[in-house]
């Protein structure tokens, strides 16, 4: 993969040939539709977002945010539409795509009888990169569950388990960041601490893509915003 | 599908038995040894059209085949009265699934 | 990456971890396995004879029938918070997810099989005749024969309606074989093997778990990704 | 008639599936001619089966039922085995055709294996004295509608038809390659149970009645899954046909 561009192209969408080394957009989404069951949740939705730029997803419950962010993720696959993340084939290079990108989600992939400790851990050394298992304590410590990394995730409260993903996603150093609702169920503390973290994920060069109801902090944090409606693109 | 075809089997178990109650007795008797004996020695084939091998050691048994065409035959009915009914609508005349 | 052998280590490692950690879980199996064995010996009626001839089917049936929950328990905790999709991220290999899953299954059922077997023989009175070690590798293979296709199954009736019912649906028929051979060839350690068919017995079974160990490690990936 | 006959039947029927399978102008009548081969060749078979062909030796006109009983049991693995190539072929390539013929040839599978248990439990009657006794092929064969009907049910309990279409892709190379497996195991378990076989024949007027009806459901399996398939295929198109949301110009 080419160096991430540090170089911020504005926000106009499809031509982003402007960057320096890194071509390749973050997100280029071709006709891509995804269907549930009878139900189509995204519809004919392309869009390019440059590497660097960062996204604001808005939308209404159920336009079809989490779907996309899942699609990006390649945790499932279109069934219309072709979908390139950095450069990367979302369906054959699915492995590649996923050493670069995380994804922040309400199932936050947590084991519930592991400790947040464990959980962490397990994540380190299955993700295999040296001197991953050595930052997780000091993770923990960031993301405030210092006090609590020996108590099995069951026990947490949402904002606990917000705080321990959020931990988890900084664990593997993203180039892609997809945040569903990363400001939910925190408390007005947590959510400055939480966007403290991302300005900061932000400004070492991670693209984000943030979908939130939490305009203020979104806008403070993207440049670009793309509006579902229904599945839909909408502005 | 499933359950009429169970039902299916049923029935006709109960007519063939009920048909066949004397030969199925004489049956009984001379079934196992004659399954035995056929495992082990066949006779010589007839070549020629028409002409009996022999007149066979289990006498009569003509309900079971009987049964058998009618299950065939009922079940052939029926599983393609399920696709009648199952056919595509809305498609041209001619290439629904009429049969 | 630390390779697909790793991999599956460290899968292994932490469905372990989960069991060890959940033990009054694993404790209700086990009391569940032997609760199966005794009412077998309760339905059988106190024919001794009869009860020695066919101990070797009760006890895996019970194996069986405890197996369901074991491997339904397994895919729950992946359902869980959607932790599969979050292992499937980090990236894991799905094979070394298969390979994991089906070496934790393959263990806690041979752990189930060795905690049925003293309850087994004080229940239906029957003797080890082959030996010991025989019995345990018999347990083994059985263990991984069963393990194998109940993985992939596991996971695809995890994400379908009504699971409960899905799985011994479509896992118990395809077991037959492996059921048959176990049986026999536990059976044969019991009663003695006097016209030697243990081998082949233990073949088809060695047979059994091979190939759906190369099946499961090859298919599994379809299961999970979406293609 | 000349005992060549359904051979060549057969040959022409063949040819014809073939033409089917790549032609696709065929396909729009050739299913009139599987039902009207069928039909003729129905309407002959009962004089053929029951009054041409000798009695045979041992079981005398029991054995007649051999006619109806084996060529749909052969039908039923040729359906499985046409279920099992399609599984392949989809994981191999993903495809709504490959999907919807392999759910045709499952369902008509299990129709052609539970008749033919059925038929073979009637024939066990009059020759063991009882209408099931575990014999290795009549175990087999009804297991093997079991598992099939697992099959069946998992692709009713799946509503995503992607998932469903992979899901029990895999399930059945699994299924059918479970087959020889279950069928050695069987035969081995009944082997220490009980020496039972079922008297084959060699002679030719027999051959030529056995293929004769062979040809005629092979004629008639056509026909049943040409149409099975048509009612899969129509339910997953409209199970996957863009909604007006994908529309052009909807975007």
């Amino acid at each position: 993969m080419p160096s991430r561009g540090k170089k911020r192209p504005l926000p106009s969408g499809i031509d982003t040939n402007d960057g320096p080394l890194s071509a390749a957009p973050a997100i280029e989404l071709h006709d891509v539709s995804k269907r549930f069951g009878a139900r189509w949740a995204l519809a004919r939705l392309s869009y390019t977002l440059p590497q660097g730029a960062s996204l604001l997803l808005t939308g209404h419950n159920g336009s079809g945010k989490t779907t996309l962010l899942r699609l990006v993720s390649t945790v499932t696959a279109p069934t219309l539409g072709t979908l390139k993340i950095l450069g990367l084939d979302a369906r054959a290079d699915r492995m590649k795509v996923r050493e670069q990108v995380t994804l922040l989600s309400h199932a936050n992939f947590h084991y519930e009888d592991l400790t947040a400790k464990q959980n962490l851990e397990l994540v380190a050394k299955l993700r295999g990169a040296p001197g991953l298992p050595a930052k997780v304590d000091g993770l923990l410590d960031k993301v405030g569950l210092k006090a609590r990394v020996d108590s099995p995730v069951r026990q947490f409260s949402a904002g606990m388990r917000k705080r321990l993903a959020v931990a988890r996603m900084l664990l593997l150093q993203p180039k892609l960041a997809l945040l569903d609702e990363p400001f939910g169920e925190l408390d007005p503390q947590g959510i400055a601490q939480m966007e403290a973290i991302m300005a900061e994920l932000k400004a070492n060069g991670t693209t984000l893509v943030l979908a939130t109801h939490l305009l203020e902090q979104g806008k403070r944090l993207t440049d670009v915003s793309l509006h579902l409606e229904n599945g839909r693109q909408v502005a | 599908m499933a359950l009429w075809l169970l039902q299916l089997a049923g029935d006709v178990a109960q007519v063939a038995a009920d048909a066949g109650v004397q030969a199925a007795q004489a049956a009984a008797d001379a079934g196992t040894t004659a399954a035995q004996d056929a495992a082990q020695a066949l006779p010589p084939p007839s070549s020629t059209p028409g002409q009996m091998v022999g007149r066979g050691r289990l006498v009569g048994g003509w309900e079971y085949v009987w049964a058998s065409y009618i299950v065939t035959w009922t079940g052939i009915v029926l599983y393609a009265l399920s696709l009648w009914v199952r056919r595509p609508k809305g498609e041209a005349p001619g290439t629904g699934g009429r049969s | 990456m630390s390779g697909l052998l790793g991999q599956s280590l460290l899968v292994l490692r932490k469905d372990l971890l989960i069991e060890w950690r959940t033990r009054a879980r694993l404790n209700a199996l086990i009391f569940f396995a032997i609760a199966t064995l005794l009412l077998f010996s309760f339905a059988l009626g106190p024919d001794t004879v009869m009860m020695r001839k066919h101990a070797a089917g009760y006890l895996w049936l019970g194996l069986l029938f405890s197996s369901m929950l074991s491997l339904g328990e397994s895919f729950r905790i992946e359902s869980e918070n959607l932790a599969m999709d979050g292992l499937k991220l980090i990236p894991v290999d799905p094979r070394a997810i298969f390979l994991g899953k089906t070496m934790g299954n393959t263990l806690l059922l041979w752990l189930l099989s060795l905690v049925l077997l003293p309850v087994t023989i004080a229940l239906f009175d029957v003797t080890v005749t082959l030996g010991w070690p025989t019995l345990v590798g018999i347990f083994l293979v059985g263990s991984m024969a069963i393990s194998a296709p109940g993985t992939v199954y596991a996971a695809i009736a995890s994400h379908a309606r009504a699971r409960d019912v899905l799985l011994p649906l479509l896992l118990f028929p395809i077991l037959i074989p492996a059921l048959l051979a176990v049986v026999k060839a536990t059976h044969l350690v019991f009663e003695g093997d006097l016209m030697d068919q243990l081998k082949s017995w233990m073949r088809l079974l060695g047979c059994f778990a091979i190939i759906y160990w190369t099946l499961g490690f090859l298919l599994f990936p379809k299961v999970l990704e979406d293609d | 008639m000349p005992l060549i006959t359904p051979l060549l039947i057969l040959v022409g029927v063949v040819g014809l599936l073939l033409a089917h399978a790549f032609v696709p102008s065929v396909r729009r009548w050739s299913w009139k001619a599987f039902l009207g081969i069928a039909v003729v060749m129905f309407l002959v078979q009962p004089y053929l089966a029951l009054s041409w062909a000798p009695p045979e030796r041992e079981m005398g006109e029991v054995q007649r039922i051999m006619y109806m009983h084996v060529p749909q049991v052969w039908m039923a693995l040729l359906a499985l085995t046409l279920n099992f190539c399609c599984s392949v072929a989809f994981l191999l390539k993903k495809s709504w055709v490959t999907d919807a013929l392999a759910e045709a040839s499952a369902e008509v599978g299990v129709y052609f294996g539970a008749v033919g248990v059925t038929l073979g439990a009637i024939w066990a009657k009059p020759t063991w004295g009882v209408y099931w006794d575990w014999d290795p092929r009549l175990t087999t064969a009804a297991i093997m509608i079991v598992i099939y009907m697992g099959y069946l049910t998992l692709r009713r309990f799946v509503e995503d038809p992607e998932k469903r279409a992979t899901w029990s892709s895999v399930m059945g190379i699994i299924s059918y390659v479970d087959l020889p497996v279950l069928w050695f195991s069987v035969k081995w378990w009944n082997s220490l149970h009980q020496v039972q076989s079922s008297p084959k024949t060699v002679d030719p007027d027999m051959t030529m009645v056995l293929r004769w009806s062979a040809t005629m459901f092979l004629c008639l399996l056509s026909v049943f899954i040409i149409h099975r398939f048509r009612v899969a295929y129509a339910a997953r198109q409209a199970e996957v046909a863009p909604p007006e949301a994908l529309a052009p110009g909807a975007a």
